[in-house]
């Protein structure tokens, strides 16, 4: 029965675009409707699966999808002509990250509730999205994995297209094309671990069985790794997420923020470490030196711009290069820092482009020196604002505090100097995160306001939804974070082992 | 103590009900019912803190460390990150003052906040940040210190910034906290190091190190190897550097005065009473640590006593009646500081001046809280911070005219007020830690102390009116605000007196590990030399402004001044040169050289690229010119060319 | 001798007849009868329907008087090229029909479809060859009538220019093959694959052999659209009618690449090895070339033949791998090219009806006609292979049997393309969803047929690859 | 007279074929000229078919077939040129150059 569930999860949002499809878009609101409510029962479906995969614990999994201990396994060959299987299955990681996932598309389609422009194909569009997205944390078999890692490059430029503000052919064109670019990175690689590894089977269960060949993985892996970072924007490859994120409508910048760049992270852990960890071992002190940038230098952009929105790309840009340190780290601890801050960084950027976008339908300006003061007329909004400023800049009782101080604690436990010397760094910029954190807080809530917006509203019921519920997920796994930390534990351990079990020896290389 | 646990649950989960239910359901309603759900709340927790102290001290555990119960917050590898109370002498009179002072302030803020619209907002923040600081001095370990030490930073800032339409308030905010984040950074990498090493963030663990078993292994810090040892020293300086950002020692103390554009109540609970002292606090919790550690007494020492004498010497000048408490109460910080500082003596251990330092913050903790609260009922009357428009209030507030006179004593360490005792133990201690030096200056200090402390009970309360709204009209002190400050009063007068003994009998460090100097030379003329050198500095201050040929108004007047006048009545232009550093190098420069990286490489290389194959295409295209006799040409071309290039084996 | 007629072989003997009847139905009915257009549609389905019904065999042949062998891949090539065909009239008829703006009003469906027949026959015969002069006369077949339909408007001044320069062109690649065929003929001895197949194997350095090869391939190259032979296709395409154009896309590509598999894995199998480089040079420049060229395009046709190009030398890298692999991976691959490339002939052809070819006239196409746009855009990103569209799996059987291989250089650099090519398509959708349309728009009107067609192929497009009986029951015949 | 004779000949004759190709711009010309080389081609088959090959009937078999295809291919070619000068009244190659990028 769970099972069944859990195979449904990607296929209810393409339901509801099929039933969707022959209403006349006349009747939008009952198209809208049918969107979120069937977003809200995949939600309540992952929220269900995640605490059956909770109450499991590390009992035995299905053996055939050892070394993984994977619920709800599902194996069915799929084509034969390339041996690719449908093969899906949830650990405590990729559960949550569904379950952060099925939030952020039903959060954004409730923020898009008066998107202009054709509403119909918007919601239909999120709806694939999500699909593609919930299908890459499900799946794990390569091919199927791709398929669904690639599918948002469908979505993603005809949302921003059709629906973005500013500059939005350069954005969505830049966006898609360095996705692209990654996922072709990606794709190559693959072909080449498939038939490195001699099996006949994309499985990723059976690949990581065996070891690939060394002087293969030294390519491979660099290439893979890059590709997928290419969507987490890991430096030099991050350039297009501030224009990507300005162009966006408000949704699509939650969903790819919040979701989409966890995927290049997921895909690091999942793919490209566990089925090369000696060449992890040997590759990922260099991938730190790449984070001084992200982390150390991103905030310091952030406080040079005047865009919410290109401010926020670069606080997500730094907060994904915490991300990565936290892999690169190797250890329990910085692994599990790693998927924390994952899931935390998802609702954190979603409650920021959320009350971002509600405040730019408002003020109809992202430019933070053309507003102030604005507190007095939007309370709740700039309340909003300043709780996910304040979980963005790691505040205790947020998510944003728990995964970070994970990652500081597990980077500095992997004892190899130029780790050591980054999370110094890392943790000093703290207070850079700080600084432009505030200054933006201060310069569009506070201070004096402009007469223009004596006649703003603050946020109607729906919005006041989307916050409250974004905020407290922040919260909880802020204050107890203790059994998220055990089901993260628990399925990272399997992919921790084999990286450990890993003898490093550089063949020709 | 079965009911003291129980009991001590209250302690921490009223303040934060009330801080929930304001926040979210009272607060922006009525301001009445945040007030009294505020000032229940709190008296409540109040009560409960004296109750568990009281059972504490008589229950005969004292002064041993007990933790009643502790929860796992977070598991890591190897330790866990717990959340727990922690019952000891220190952490118990910090409860008592913290509970009881903010429940004062509670019922102060109900008179200040009267007429503001958003006052549930503020009872509300009120209470977070007693929750938060009583999390910080229950903790058990280092996270849950960090922890709470964030939230106490960031329920400043937003009682700071309480006023958001005010820019001064704002920026004021922002500085303090980016200043102690910043100073934050620093102790969250001692933390990192410190728990990386010993492999455990418990107090009671790091408490009882010594450092001989890690000598000989090494640690890799990136720029350098060093041995564990050291690496540990280090850490605790970096910790250190947390409590200096937040006890506003210098350099990093100019966050504090600045913080006064807050209101007032805050100003005296948080920047004066309890949460400044967290520095202080955290050395003395650590004590043990920092006293294995060799050499770091001696910079908290030195760090103290330059900020005792600079911001008392500062405070000698300004006009600007808050800013005049704010740099009072950087150097009575300093006196703590370097209290702790001085029980260093070489390699052995003077533990008097961790007593007397104790016992300052709790002497401290009520009379400069009530000397804000008054400084606060004076402004709300003439409504200016600025002592021109002050004086010839005594008559017209009596209460608040007598019990400020009560705190100026005390703080003036005259005795029998509660100021003399602590800081007279303090200078003790400086001696007895043969630090002569720093004995010398703060005897000066006390005095400066003194002078300051009565120029500006002088110029507000004495004289002849210098505004109009005092001028005539009769003024009617508020119940509300008058309660709190006379009650504050009694334990200025009387708490050193009665305190003493207790302090000298339950307050020490704990086990050290290192020796000890148990007889120790006492100094009978102490007390009449602190006597003496603050009734010197009393009288110049009545000669200065209070004799009947004073002239205040030159007195008041900065601008035609010796340079040397000036530089002090700048504050010795710090704020312009953090200005100026922050201005210039951080967002000029390292943000200006990231942007230009950004903007100009990164994109430039893209641009580049996306060019070089626009230009290709160009070429293909020119290919296509449409002249056929140049498409045959190709078919022709195409044969030769894959003829040589086809690496066919022809 | 008695001999029955197989019947695997009626749909080969229909499609001859087919054009005769159709054509010659014209004689007896009245010059507007709608007679010849559904003997033509009866016709056309029947034999596609009839094609279905031979069973496969697990590849293997069947042969009618001992040199018409046909054999699985055979059989879904004709599918292939009937679907093209199909597609191709129904286009037509809807694109001639109401003549606007210089589309004169077509009245020779009849010959025109019978043209579509005579080049899918031509393909036919291509696939079934069993030597050298069926061979070529089946690649004549299938190309001299498309020099006739590119040339269909005979009022069209472009037309006749395009038609032009297809011939001389498409007559020295004539000469080049034949120059090729000659001496493969003069190297073996014989003009039946199994012996040339057994003389290169006897002699897998000869000279002639590759001399003849390198003719052979240069001469193919032209059909295929191969880097530097492509340079026809441009101006052609632009200058043919729209329907023509599909057609040419479709069935002449299909037809010269069914050329190349049966040559490089019929008698020249032996030097496949040999062959690998030359190919995957081919492969690369041609898919290059084609991803540049396209790049900054305004002219639709004109992109089209592009991207043509670029996915011609997509289909080259099968060529490297196992031949099973190959072939599977290029019958699946014409499919989806067809269906992609006619869906988005279909829309051009509609939005072609009242304005000119270019991407500016697709402006506004969102708010005008949004199924339309999304067709639209289901087509260029099926092109550019995005998932879960039916081009990505056609690439991706491609590349797998490229790497199969271990041509993982070639297979990376392809990969990367794909971005190249995503950016020009992307050009597109962006002129049919973001770009303003200019002050009114001509309004578009669709026929019941072409909205049918264009729903049909969208769903298939859509459906094709993840539906997984495609690739496991219709391609299960080759067994790997 | 001998194979290699005739291979020699028939590869001069191409290249005449070629030059003439490249040359004349006059399409009919051009259009000889291809005829030279197809029939180049044929040259080859009948010389392979004379001296080396097994069965000698299919070359020239081949040959035949070549002669009828390119018959009809040139019969539509010239179809084709004689509706092109309808339209642009030349015969000139370079003429065509309303077809560009």
């Amino acid at each position: 029965m769970d099972t069944l569930l859990f195979n449904v999860i990607w296929a209810i949002p393409l339901l509801a675009v099929a039933i969707s499809v022959p209403i006349p878009s006349t009747h939008i609101k009952a198209i809208k409707l049918l969107h979120v409510i069937s977003g809200t029962v995949v939600m309540g479906i992952i929220g269900y699966l995640t605490y059956r995969v909770y109450t499991m614990g590390a009992a035995p999994a299905d053996p055939k999808a050892f070394p993984l201990l994977l619920r709800f396994f599902t194996d069915i060959p799929w084509l034969n002509s390339i041996n690719a299987h449908y093969t899906v299955g949830a650990d405590g990681l990729n559960i949550l990250l569904l379950f952060l996932t099925s939030a952020i598309v039903w959060t954004g389609m409730l923020v898009s509730w008066n998107i202009k422009g054709n509403q119909k194909i918007f919601f239909a569009l999120i709806q694939i999205l999500a699909t593609s997205v919930y299908g890459v944390f499900m799946s794990m078999d390569l091919v199927l994995f791709f398929v669904f890692y690639e599918m948002e490059a469908l979505c993603m430029y005809l949302m921003i297209a059709g629906y973005g503000s500013g500059n939005k052919d350069y954005g969505g064109k830049k966006l898609t094309l360095t996705l692209a670019f990654g996922s072709s990175m990606i794709l190559a690689t693959l072909f080449g671990i498939y038939f490195q590894s001699g099996l006949d089977s994309w499985s990723i269960m059976a690949l990581s069985r065996i070891t690939l060949p060394m002087n293969f993985q030294m390519w491979a892996f660099p290439v893979m790794f890059m590709g997928f970072a290419v969507s987490s924007s890991l430096f030099p490859f991050h350039f297009w997420s501030p224009d990507g994120h300005s162009a966006a409508p408000t949704a699509v910048s939650m969903l790819a923020a919040g979701v989409m760049m966890k995927m290049g992270a997921y895909g690091c852990l999942r793919v490209a470490m566990f089925l090369m960890p000696e060449a992890a071992k040997i590759w990922l002190p260099y991938v730190v030196a790449l984070l001084i940038f992200n982390v150390v230098l991103g905030p310091f952009i952030a406080i040079r711009h005047k865009d919410l929105k290109y401010i926020t790309a670069y606080s997500s840009i730094s907060h994904l290069g915490l991300i990565f340190l936290g892999l690169a780290a190797l250890t329990p601890v910085g692994l599990r820092g790693a998927s924390l801050q994952m899931i935390s960084h998802g609702f954190l950027t979603g409650l920021f482009f959320a009350t971002i976008g509600m405040i730019y339908e408002r003020t109809h300006t992202r430019d933070i020196t053309q507003m102030g003061g604005i507190m007095r007329k939007l309370p709740f909004l700039g309340v909003g604002f300043v709780i996910a400023g304040f979980a963005g800049l790691g505040l205790p009782g947020f998510s944003g505090f728990i995964a970070e101080s994970n990652i500081f604690i597990g980077a500095f436990q992997q004892d190899s100097t130029i780790t050591r010397f980054v999370t110094v760094l890392a943790i000093l910029s703290i207070t850079t995160t700080a600084v432009y954190i505030l200054q933006t807080a201060n310069r569009m809530l506070h201070g004096n306001m402009p007469a223009k917006y004596e006649t703003l509203t603050d946020a109607d019921l729906r919005e006041k939804i989307v916050v409250v519920f974004l905020v407290l997920c922040l919260l909880i796994i802020g204050v107890c974070p203790g059994w998220i930390a055990d089901m993260l534990d628990t399925s990272i351990a399997p992919i921790f082992d084999r990286i450990a079990a890993a003898t490093a020896t550089v063949v020709g290389g | 103590m079965i009911n003291g646990i129980t009991l001590s649950y209250f302690i921490f989960l009223l303040p934060l009900l009330v801080f929930v239910i304001n926040g979210l359901f009272v607060g922006n309603r009525s301001a009445k019912g945040a007030a009294a759900i505020a000032v229940i709340g709190n008296g409540i927790a109040a009560v409960c803190a004296i109750l568990v102290a009281v059972d504490y001290f008589t229950s005969g555990m004292a002064p041993g460390k007990v933790i009643p119960y502790e929860f796992t917050f977070l598991p890591f590898a190897g330790f866990n990150a717990n959340i727990g109370l922690l019952t000891d002498p220190l952490s118990m009179m910090m409860m008592v003052v913290v509970t009881f002072i903010s429940f004062m302030v509670n019922i102060y803020s109900i008179g200040y906040m009267r007429k503001d619209r958003s006052a549930g907002r503020f009872f509300s923040l009120l209470s977070l940040f007693s929750f938060s600081m009583l999390g910080l001095v229950a903790a058990t370990n280092l996270f849950q210190m960090f922890i709470f030490w964030e939230l106490v930073g960031v329920s400043s800032y937003l009682l700071i910034g309480f006023w958001y339409h005010k820019p001064s308030a704002v920026s004021a905010s922002k500085q303090a906290f980016i200043l102690t984040r910043f100073a934050d950074s620093f102790f969250l990498c001692g933390i990192v190091l410190v728990s990386y090493i010993v492999g455990s963030f418990d107090f009671s663990v790091i408490n009882d190190l010594t450092l001989h078993d890690f000598y000989h292994t090494t640690i890799n810090l990136g720029i350098t190897t060093i041995s564990q040892a050291d690496a540990l020293i280090l850490g605790a300086v970096l910790i250190f550097i947390g409590g200096w950002g937040k006890s506003a020692m210098f350099p990093m103390h100019i966050w504090l005065p600045n913080a006064m554009e807050g209101p007032t109540p805050v100003s005296s609970i948080i920047h004066s009473a309890t949460m400044v002292v967290a520095g202080v606090y955290l050395v003395a919790r650590l004590f043990p640590f920092f006293a294995v550690c060799k050499g770091t007494l001696n910079i908290i020492m030195v760090v103290g006593a330059f900020t005792m004498v600079f911001a008392a010497v500062i405070a000698c000048t300004q006009k600007d009646i808050k800013r005049i408490l704010a740099y009072s109460t950087l150097s009575q910080l300093g006196y703590m500081m370097f209290a702790l500082g001085v029980c260093s003596m070489g390699d052995v251990i003077v533990a008097t001046g961790w007593t007397a330092s104790t016992f300052h913050i709790f002497t401290h903790a009520f009379f400069k809280c009530s000397l804000f609260l008054i400084a606060g009922s004076v402004i709300h009357v003439v409504h200016t911070n600025d002592l021109d428009k002050m004086g010839g209030l005594w008559s017209k507030m009596p209460f608040t005219y007598w019990c400020c006179f009560i705190c100026v004593l005390a703080i003036s360490g005259i005795p029998p007020f509660s100021g003399f005792f602590s800081k007279d133990e303090i200078i003790l201690a400086a001696f007895q830690g043969h630090h002569y030096v720093v004995f010398a200056l703060a005897l000066l200090t006390s005095g400066l102390t003194t002078f300051y402390m009565f120029r500006m009970f002088f110029l507000a309360f004495h004289g002849d009116p210098r505004s109009d709204l005092v001028r005539g009209h009769r003024i009617k002190e508020d119940f509300a605000m008058t309660l709190p400050i006379v009650v504050l009063a009694i334990p200025s007068f009387l708490g050193g007196y009665i305190a003493k003994g207790f302090f000298e009998h339950y307050f020490k460090p704990g086990s050290l590990h290192v020796p000890q100097l148990v007889k120790l030379e006492e100094l009978p003329w102490l007390p009449y030399i602190a006597v003496a050198v603050a009734l010197i500095a009393l009288f110049i201050a009545w000669v200065c402004y209070c004799s009947p040929k004073a002239k205040i108004s030159k007195a008041l007047d900065e601008t035609n001044r010796t340079r040397l006048y000036k530089t002090v009545y700048h504050k010795f232009y710090f704020d312009e040169m953090y200005y100026a550093v922050v201005r210039q190098f951080v967002f000029g420069g390292i943000a200006r050289t990231a942007r230009f990286i950004q903007d100009y490489i990164i994109e430039g290389l893209l641009a580049f690229v996306v060019k070089a194959l626009h230009k290709m295409g160009d070429l293909v295209r020119f290919a296509q010119s449409g002249y056929m006799p140049f498409y045959l040409g190709t078919l022709i071309v195409g044969i030769i060319f894959w003829r040589i290039f086809g690496q066919l084996p022809l | 001798m008695n001999f029955i007629l197989p019947n695997f072989i009626i749909p080969d003997a229909l499609l001859l007849l087919f054009p005769f009847i159709v054509i010659g139905s014209r004689l007896f009915c009245s010059y507007r009868s709608q007679i010849p257009w559904r003997i033509a549609n009866i016709g056309f389905i029947a034999i596609f329907v009839l094609l279905n019904f031979i069973p496969l065999t697990n590849n293997v042949g069947k042969f009618f008087i001992c040199n018409w062998k046909i054999d699985d891949f055979g059989v879904l090539i004709r599918e292939v090229l009937m679907l093209s065909a199909m597609l191709g009239m129904w286009l037509s008829k809807d694109y001639f029909e109401h003549g606007a703006d210089g589309k004169p009003q077509m009245h020779q469906i009849a010959e025109f479809t019978g043209a579509i027949a005579f080049a899918t026959f031509g393909g036919f015969t291509i696939v079934s060859a069993c030597d050298m002069l069926t061979f070529f006369l089946g690649l004549e077949i299938a190309t001299i009538p498309m020099y006739a339909l590119t040339a269909w408007n005979k009022k069209d001044q472009l037309g006749s220019e395009a038609a032009t320069k297809y011939i001389m062109m498409g007559s020295v690649a004539t000469a080049f093959e034949l120059f090729g065929f000659s001496y493969l003929y003069g190297f073996s001895g014989s003009i039946y694959f199994n012996d040339i197949r057994m003389a290169v194997e006897a002699s897998a350095t000869h000279p002639l052999l590759w001399l003849s090869i390198l003719f052979l391939f240069c001469g193919i190259g032209f059909k295929l659209t191969l880097f530097p032979f492509y340079t026809w296709a441009p101006d052609v395409y632009e200058g043919a009618p729209t329907p023509v154009t599909a057609v040419l896309s479709v069935t002449s590509k299909a037809a010269a690449i069914a050329f190349l598999v049966v040559l490089v894995f019929g008698p020249l199998a032996p030097v496949q090895e040999q062959m690998a480089p030359f190919i995957a040079l081919l492969a690369g420049t041609t898919l290059f070339v084609g991803n540049l060229g396209a790049l900054k395009q305004t002219r639709l046709r004109r992109f089209m033949a592009y991207s043509s190009i670029a996915q011609a030398g997509y289909i080259m890298i099968a060529l490297l791998g196992p031949v099973e692999m190959a072939r599977t991976a290029i019958i699946y691959y014409l499919f989806v090219y067809a269906l992609s490339n006619y869906l988005a002939f279909f829309i051009f052809g509609i939005i072609g009806h009242h304005r000119e070819e270019t991407f500016d006239s697709l402006r506004g196409l969102s708010k005008q006609n949004p199924a339309l746009a999304i067709a639209l855009a289901v087509s260029m990103f099926s092109l550019a292979g995005i998932p879960p569209l039916a081009g990505f799996f056609g690439k991706f059987h491609l590349f797998f049997a490229g790497a199969t291989t271990g041509h993982y250089a070639l297979v990376a650099f392809a990969v990367l393309n794909n971005v190249v090519a995503l950016y020009y398509y992307l050009q597109l959708i962006k002129s049919a969803w973001i770009d303003e349309p200019e002050d009114h728009l001509s309004p578009l009107r669709l026929t019941k047929r072409q909205r049918t067609i264009i729903v049909a192929l969208t769903v298939a497009v859509v459906l094709l690859g993840v539906l997984p009986f495609l690739s496991n029951n219709i391609f299960g015949g080759f067994t790997f | 007279m001998t194979l290699m004779n005739c291979l020699i000949l028939a590869f001069l004759l191409f290249g005449i074929g070629v030059w003439g190709l490249m040359r004349r711009r006059h399409l009919i010309g051009m259009l000889i000229s291809i005829e030279l080389m197809l029939n180049a081609a044929n040259i080859n088959f009948i010389s392979f078919a004379y001296f080396s090959a097994k069965d000698s009937t299919a070359g020239a078999l081949f040959s035949i077939f070549v002669i009828a295809v390119t018959a009809c291919e040139m019969a539509i070619a010239l179809a084709i040129i004689v509706n092109m000068y309808r339209r642009h009244h030349s015969l000139d190659a370079d003429q065509l150059r309303d077809l560009h990028d």
